[in-house]
């Protein structure tokens, strides 16, 4: 699956996407791949939401193969 | 209602169209919301906002959809300016037009309230003047 | 904070001008009062208003001096339209910068409020579109 | 003292403003004055507001010669 990073989340892992390889995972399945790709990660966790193709998921949110993943730091437009 | 949505690379001066009858509004709103020349207490020249610019839109136009149940509408506009906004230029312009105020401020000041929780746009850097002459001159 | 306030026989399309950078202003809001095509239940062409100019012009600065002791804001500015007022056309232009948001909306919806309790102007009668005509070929 | 009539009162009275010779009064004088001159003042006095030289008063309030009196009845502005 595709993974996007924003803002300074693309500090953190020094790029703006990753492809993430593999089957399906669930929101701690994939907060455990990102940490282990970029541990810096971690630190930013509790602030980061989740999108999946466009849309906020919950903690129960399931991702597959062909999803965009979008990691949602504290937003700050207008 | 009618939502218009619309991120942009390019500056937003322009406002909404001059009110035209017919179409039942009393009330008709613009907001503009101008990059200021201090950030946390520094001076600066510009911002730089990013934007997950179809999520940006989609979530837009969601929130309006939502407010407007409570807060009946007739045309909402929204641009938001990305890239790099220069001090005194605006960053975002809303226009609401409603049959009445009441609505027309509710659903602008919510809008707004939402905005800035929900809508994937950040501030992604501020650039002092020099760094903004720099980025010009290349 | 800097007030003006007008009184005018002419058509009041203009807005605020452009935000300049430099007054610190993050937020500018217009709103625009514009006449409906039905005034209680009945079609029509236009409004006539009337106002008691020069106490209509005092009570609109004493008002936003009061509503910005609570809600600093630097710049407001209210045009009301006076005479006949076509239908679609604004009857009251009112144009608010604070430096954030929440000042200029609160200033903006209390201003407002204000205006419909206290300030000399009014609705004088409402006027069909043969009226309307018939005044115009005068 | 002069006086002036806005709105639906210049219906009732057939003009816009009055002059109201003698000396001083207060609220309660001036409305007895009004309703003498334009009986059908009487119907909306409790609806309307006096103003002396543009600015609002209350019942205690006193006008003499010079002052400009208003009667400013609801206001229907914006």
């Amino acid at each position: 699956m595709r993974v996007l990073f924003f803002a300074h989340l693309k500090d953190i892992t020094g790029c703006a996407e990753m492809n993430l390889p593999g089957g399906d995972l669930d929101a701690d399945g994939l907060w455990q791949k990102l940490i282990e790709a970029h541990p810096g990660m971690e630190q930013v966790r509790a602030s980061v939401r989740l999108a999946k193709n466009s849309e906020y998921v919950g903690r129960d949110a399931c991702f597959t193969d062909v999803d965009e993943v979008a990691l949602i730091p504290p937003v700050s437009g207008g | 209602m009618e939502i218009k949505i619309q991120l942009t690379n390019a500056s937003i001066c322009e406002r909404l169209p001059a009110p035209t009858s017919g179409v039942g509004a009393g009330a008709w709103v613009d907001f503009r919301g101008v990059v200021r020349g201090e950030e946390n207490g520094a001076v600066i020249a510009a911002l730089e906002y990013e934007a997950y610019s179809p999520m940006a839109e989609m979530e837009m136009r969601r929130i309006i959809a939502e407010l407007a149940g409570d807060h009946h509408c007739l045309f909402v506009r929204v641009i938001h300016r990305v890239g790099i906004v220069p001090v005194g230029e605006a960053a975002i312009c809303v226009g609401v037009a409603a049959r009445h105020r009441a609505e027309a401020f509710a659903l602008l000041a919510g809008f707004m309230n939402r905005l800035k929780q929900d809508v994937p746009i950040w501030k992604r850097r501020a650039l002092t003047a020099t760094e903004l002459t720099e980025l010009k001159t290349k």
